[in-house]
């Protein structure tokens, strides 16, 4: 596509809803990541260890877990945003905002979550585990002291993909008042379209993408050395 | 490209018509009408405004209606195309609603009942956010720093001297919002959404006024590229439009508050485009 | 060095079997463990020995119940390990230290993690870890190396990582499956003298699993040989050396003691020596049962004597002496040349009160199983006439096949080197 | 939330309409899992190839994937879907409709996938790569007959993880007027508040899911034998 | 056997060095292969001993170029690594079975499948692929495994798999690292009898990792001993078991030899036998070097007649003696017992053709150092009094240190018996 730069927005304007926006974004995207990252971790164990097979391997769970996630997460957003309403209320207050917007996207962080992480646990070899057991490490030892540090790496690499689809989701803040980048450049950019305004939003996710996948890369490859 | 050779309208080739909302019952009965008339449509539905315009300009579709003459002025500004409206259909009336108790009773009867420093919701897409902060400041709600145009933004608020703060957001969420969030006292709703969500429009607290000149920018167009516009097909679809059993399911669907555009000719349509484009272009 | 034992057995085995889905029988099961009955006693150095895929890790494996047994039960340290709570079993563990055959080290962690886990596990404090680490991998050799992450170790390190670990909280059972496969002889000697030492010192019970019989002949007191799945022979390492009944034993020992020439090395030594070829057989001692009777007398203890008494001429060719846990005990081969009258008086008196095998001169052989039948020694292992071995069975049939095989192999080598051209010619 | 399920619309328009996006949503779905999974397992395959220390190791091509990657991905669906556009015209002949969707879908998918196939190559054991090496098998032999078959487990996972993401990506089709079950539950559901729309579209999504991830816990579950 | 061997190598190298990043200091550098130049020839059975750790399985890698030389060449039938495209290392690469130390096996494969994959990569028929790998599977005896996955396998089983999946193309050069380790003597038997068939067969070059001296010396030719990154001696594997130059390979023989008794040994015989104990070595031929000088000479071959003609008493207390590529090399311990200066006399004649270690009689030891400095065998495991001994440097101080650790590990096991309540209670 042309992107024709020359603006015609006010920048004297948007240059303070951006830098708003900027912080919302980060705001947005770290509480989710933090909150929905550890549940889902938490709840990515639980359907890994659950699965036949595993370490505390339980078919009723792991069936009802399983269904769950797969219930949650085909919603598309916007309507897990609406259907989450009476809920966030309850939980936060109000159903508008930027705290508004982080209570579903930390829900739906969970369950992505727990699909990439268990997808990562897989893995992982069982002498290892076997190893841990035999010295008399609890399940919840192995876990915290074998299991996640050796799938440590590519759980860091999955947890940069997941900060692309948090960004994502944060983007559909913008639909409850939740601002953030993504509104930013949808709201004042692409429905006013204004090459230059969206652009200049995508360009900052983008650098903050490059940011986070360098330091998830750097550090994958020091867990690598193995 | 296949189906060229057959003409435009005819069954292999019929007339592509970008709309959003395309089992309204005006776009059923419309489809319906122009096939008794021997004209083929093929209604294509968008979920929200952005794409419309562009598809017709690159020749992915024949016509589109969904848009007022300042959303099609701002678009044309803005991409440097020259999409030209054909005739007109309806303008909507933009009103303020109060939020709803668990029995969805209105909480607030009048202007004057609602709190001061309370939140009011209004839609986050640009023209219609500009004119939902228009009709609060006609409501006396919200003052600005300087002139309203067309493109004011919550941004031109003085929030000091203000009693509501606005907060904009996706025009379909803002019905939602007034049931369930106890923070918001009340909301601009856009009449697309207002009879779905089971709202009376009479209600209204306040509203724009549809039948007055300074309506103008915001009567609703088909629109076509600037070389369509003397084709005897789109010319037709507009007409058949502008028949009454289509206007009886369009004023059914909006539960009366619309006021029919189909007087105006396309001359008249095009004047009006070109005199908003000028304003925009001098305001930059 | 004599183990005391105590009465009560700390690990005990009890009709236990391990059954798998059958690979070839869909449906049918396939028993890793069949029934084995086993007592381990307290200070006790048990080596298991037996043919790849005899069960033996899989035995070994229930004492710490990574493996839980199909059926039958096993006890350790008085408690049935079935009836024991996660909690109590956690407990056990602790005091159990693993060496396992494929090493199963931390990937992530450094050598030194490695070997502090079970000390963090274990609770130690920070300062103790550290230096216990310190000490611990200064003993296997890996100071220099406690930074390094195992895939950056060679075999034998990873191994040592393993033992260094498995010792880190001195369990009060140590199962070593295989520990000193991927270490040379001197470092395995070393590891071999640690493991007696805490055997000794604290009284560790060791559960050795190896496929080195010079391994079991140093530093176990008993020793159980599996088969199949099963334990075909049990007891004083001594006593299984010395004389063992099971025809699986016989060949294992058989490589170790490298007394008795095979077939093919009589052959050839009949060629270079024409003489009297006679393998003596040599035991220190008379072995007796637990009842104190002699089993087996002592053996080839007077030959020099009677050479120099009878003054025949002798030429010692082949053999070796080795010693079962203190005891020597082996076989040596002499050609005797002189008057083959006189040769017959002098082997006659040796016989007397020592086990020969005759295999007669070059001009009159003795057949080679006709030979050795006569003697008791184990059972070399080429000596594949021997027809008391046990028909392989499906189950265990899981060892190499020798000959038929091989020359099929050769065939197919043969076939495949007239046919790779055509083969490359298809693509 | 409450789900009135009285629908207040008229069926006997919608019913169609539904059967319709049902088609057009596993047409976009199933064509870009098929187009973008291939090519996001190609350009994850060299991704995980070029990382410092693996089978054809290349500083400078990682680099420059590893960078395009992240500008593509944080770039809003609805912004690259408007970019494309000019391409998509190009491409396609048209920039509406189900087919010029799934453009932009096969294009977005393909970078995700490729981060998905690149984050579940990396635990692989080095040790089964250099036995295939030591037979003489090019690279090109290592990937398909070792390393893919090796990852196939959590690769399966993966795809299963990437059907609802692409199906999300559908929901946007909408706004190119492309349909699907996404845009019939928000346009003819949400956005007319018709709870009995809404839910109906996203049940049909989650019974997809449902049988997806069903398969693929099967698929993985068999390959995890080892 | 003789192996005909040609004049150009078939793999040599050339200066070769391999450097990794220094784990202890930043920085700098850890040599795990130093300057190493040798050839190995078309037909050899090569074996490479050494401690672990000693750059074995570096050097190996080298050949088929999954390890690059940081300086130096590897030259491979002719061609230097270095200068090979991808395909033609490729073409190369399938003429090169490799038995790995850790096995490698692809764990989403069968048995079976396995196999069968350098036959894919070879691109043989699909019927000769079947019939191949079913030949292979039987020799190694897994036929009923053949659909197993490598997770359900044994310790030993895996290691066959390996070795079936290197045969299987028949490489025209066979690299075994630690191809036996895991496996049960018998089948390690039968492993090196099909490696010396296909050697003498098909002329298969194998070179061949091991730490089982007995491997070396059943089955190689020649042997090249390594430590801290060098090949320290090479040779005729007769010339280096029979006389071996390095003390680190005098260590390696003694462990295979068990000829020469260890110090420990020694002491305990005497409080047995009071009578004056000594080894006599045994060789059963002189020793050539290549161009037939006698290096050293025959040993041991007159015991018996002498013992006869002195008419000394005589024990047989330990020893023995094995074959080194067919020619028995050993030694035998003996009390004589009798009249001080007759026994005295019967040792120096003895002593004209043989080597002999003297240790004296329990009343008039001789000292063990002294004793066995005087002989020309292998010095034993337990003989660390020998000075020869290089200092163990930092880059190859890895193996095993013995017994002052070893106190130092007792230490802290007895303070951590003592402590590890404290350490329980201040969690
Ligand atoms: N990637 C690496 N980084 C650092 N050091 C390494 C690496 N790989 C091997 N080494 C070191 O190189 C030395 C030689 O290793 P190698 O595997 O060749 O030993 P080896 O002789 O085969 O020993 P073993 O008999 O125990 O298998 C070892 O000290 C090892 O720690
Ligand atoms: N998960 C499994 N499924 C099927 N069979 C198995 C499984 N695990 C082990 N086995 C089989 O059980 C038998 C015993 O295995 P085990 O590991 O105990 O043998 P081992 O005596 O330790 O042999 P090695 O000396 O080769 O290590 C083998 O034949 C093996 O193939
Ligand atoms: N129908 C809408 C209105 O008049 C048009 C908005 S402009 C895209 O309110
Ligand atoms: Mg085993
Ligand atoms: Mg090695």
């Amino acid at each position: 596509m042309m992107v024709t730069l020359a603006s015609r927005s006010d920048w004297s304007v948007l240059r303070p809803l951006l830098f708003q926006s900027v912080a919302q974004t980060l705001q947005m995207v770290f509480i989710t990541l933090i909150i929905g990252g550890v549940l889902g971790l938490v709840l990515g164990v639980v359907l890994y260890g659950t699965r036949p097979g595993n370490l505390f391997e339980n078919r009723v769970v792991y069936r009802v877990l399983d269904f769950l996630v797969n219930v949650i997460r085909p919603i598309p957003f916007i309507i897990f945003l609406a259907a989450m309403q009476p809920v966030t209320v309850s939980v936060i207050g109000t159903s508008i905002g930027t705290a508004a917007a982080i209570f579903p996207m930390c829900v739906m962080c969970t369950f992505a979550t727990s699909r990439l992480v268990e997808q990562n646990l897989v893995p992982v070899d069982h002498g290892m585990i076997e190893a841990a057991r035999a010295m008399g490490a609890s399940t919840f030892t192995i876990i915290r002291t074998v299991l996640i540090p050796e799938a440590l790496a590519p759980l860091i690499l999955a947890y940069a993909f997941l900060f692309v689809g948090v960004l994502d989701m944060s983007a559909m803040a913008g639909y409850i008042g939740g601002g953030g980048l993504g509104n930013f450049a949808i709201a004042y950019g692409y429905q006013k379209f204004d090459q230059a305004v969206t652009w200049t939003a995508v360009v900052i996710m983008i650098v903050l993408v490059q940011v986070v996948q360098g330091v998830a890369n750097a550090i994958a490859k020091r867990l690598l050395r193995r | 490209t296949k189906t060229d050779e057959a003409p435009k309208g005819s069954e292999n080739n019929p007339v592509v018509i970008g709309v959003v909302g395309a089992t309204n019952p005006e776009w059923v009965e419309f489809t319906k009408q122009a096939k008794a008339q021997g004209v083929y449509v093929q209604i294509k539905d968008f979920q929200d405004y952005t794409s419309e315009n562009p598809a017709l300009s690159t020749g992915s579709l024949d016509m589109n209606e969904f848009q007022h003459l300042l959303y099609l002025a701002n678009y044309n500004v803005s991409n440097r195309d020259n999409l030209q409206p054909l005739g007109g259909t309806a303008i909507y009336p933009l009103g303020l609603y109060s939020a709803r108790n668990d029995q969805g009773k209105p909480i607030y009867e009048s202007l004057s009942q609602i709190p001061a420093g309370s939140t009011v919701a209004i839609p986050n897409d640009e023209t219609n956010q500009a004119r939902a902060i228009g009709v609060l400041r006609a409501a006396g709600l919200v003052t600005l720093k300087g002139d309203w145009t067309a493109f004011t933004i919550p941004q031109d608020i003085d929030t000091a001297n203000s009693k509501v703060k606005v907060v904009p957001m996706k025009a379909e969420q803002i019905a939602n919002t007034l049931t369930s969030d106890p923070t918001v006292a009340a909301g601009v709703i856009n009449n697309d959404y207002v009879a779905d969500a089971g709202i009376d429009p009479t209600t209204a607290i306040y509203h724009d006024d549809a039948d007055s000149e300074e309506s103008h920018p915001y009567i609703n167009i088909f629109a076509v590229r600037a070389a369509d516009i003397d084709n005897e097909t789109y010319r037709k679809c507009v007409e058949i439009f502008q028949t009454k059993p289509v206007l009886d399911k369009l004023q059914e669907n909006s539960q009366g508050t619309a006021v029919f555009a189909d007087k105006f000719s396309t001359k008249q349509l095009q004047q009006y485009l070109q005199d908003i484009e000028r304003q925009i272009r001098s305001e930059e | 060095m004599t183990v005391t034992q105590s009465n009560d057995p700390i690990i005990s085995f009890d009709h236990v079997v391990k059954s798998y889905p059958s690979a070839t029988a869909p449906g049918g099961t396939f028993l890793a463990v069949n029934d084995v009955s086993l007592d381990i006693h307290e200070g006790d150095i048990f080596g298991i020995i037996g043919y790849s895929g005899a069960g033996k890790s899989t035995l070994v494996r229930m004492i710490n119940a990574l493996e839980r047994p199909t059926t039958g039960s096993v006890t350790v340290m008085g408690t049935d390990l079935a009836e024991l709570s996660g909690k109590q079993l956690r407990a056990l563990r602790q005091k159990i230290g693993m060496i396992f055959q494929q090493f199963n080290l931390f990937s992530t962690k450094t050598v030194a993690e490695n070997v502090a886990y079970p000390l963090q596990l274990d609770h130690w404090r920070k300062d103790y870890q550290i230096r216990r680490v310190h000490d611990l991998l200064e003993f296997v050799g890996l100071l220099d190396h406690a930074d390094k992450y195992p895939s950056q170790l060679s075999g034998g390190q990873k191994q040592r990582v393993g033992i260094a670990r498995a010792l880190a909280t001195n369990p009060k059972i140590l199962l070593a499956d295989e520990a000193t496969s991927a270490l040379d002889p001197q470092t395995t000697m070393e590891v071999l003298e640690l493991l007696q030492r805490v055997n000794q010192k604290f009284g560790v019970t060791v559960v050795l699993i190896t496929h080195q019989m010079s391994v079991v002949q140093q530093i176990a007191n008993c020793v159980a040989v599996m088969s199949s799945g099963s334990v075909v022979e049990t007891g004083d390492v001594y006593d299984v050396f010395a004389a063992p009944r099971d025809p699986v034993t016989k060949r294992f020992i058989a490589t170790a003691m490298n007394g008795l020439p095979d077939e093919a090395r009589v052959a050839q030594m009949r060629e270079q020596w024409p003489g009297r070829l006679v393998t003596v057989v040599v035991r220190q001692h008379d072995i007796t049962d637990s009842a104190g009777q002699t089993v087996i007398s002592a053996s080839g203890q007077n030959i020099s004597q009677l050479i120099a008494r009878y003054g025949v001429h002798s030429e010692l060719l082949y053999g070796g002496i080795d010693t079962v846990r203190g005891i020597a005990i082996g076989a040596i081969t002499y050609e005797f040349t002189g008057e083959r009258a006189h040769i017959d008086e002098f082997l006659a008196e040796l016989a007397k009160n020592s086990d020969v095998v005759d295999f007669g001169s070059k001009d009159d052989p003795v057949e080679y199983a006709t030979a050795v039948s006569r003697a008791r020694i184990a059972t070399p292992l080429h000596g594949r006439g021997d027809e008391n071995a046990p028909a392989r069975d499906m189950r265990g049939g899981d060892n190499v096949r020798g000959e038929m095989a091989l020359e099929q192999v050769d065939d197919v080598v043969d076939m495949v080197e007239d046919e790779s051209t055509n083969g490359g010619e298809q693509r």
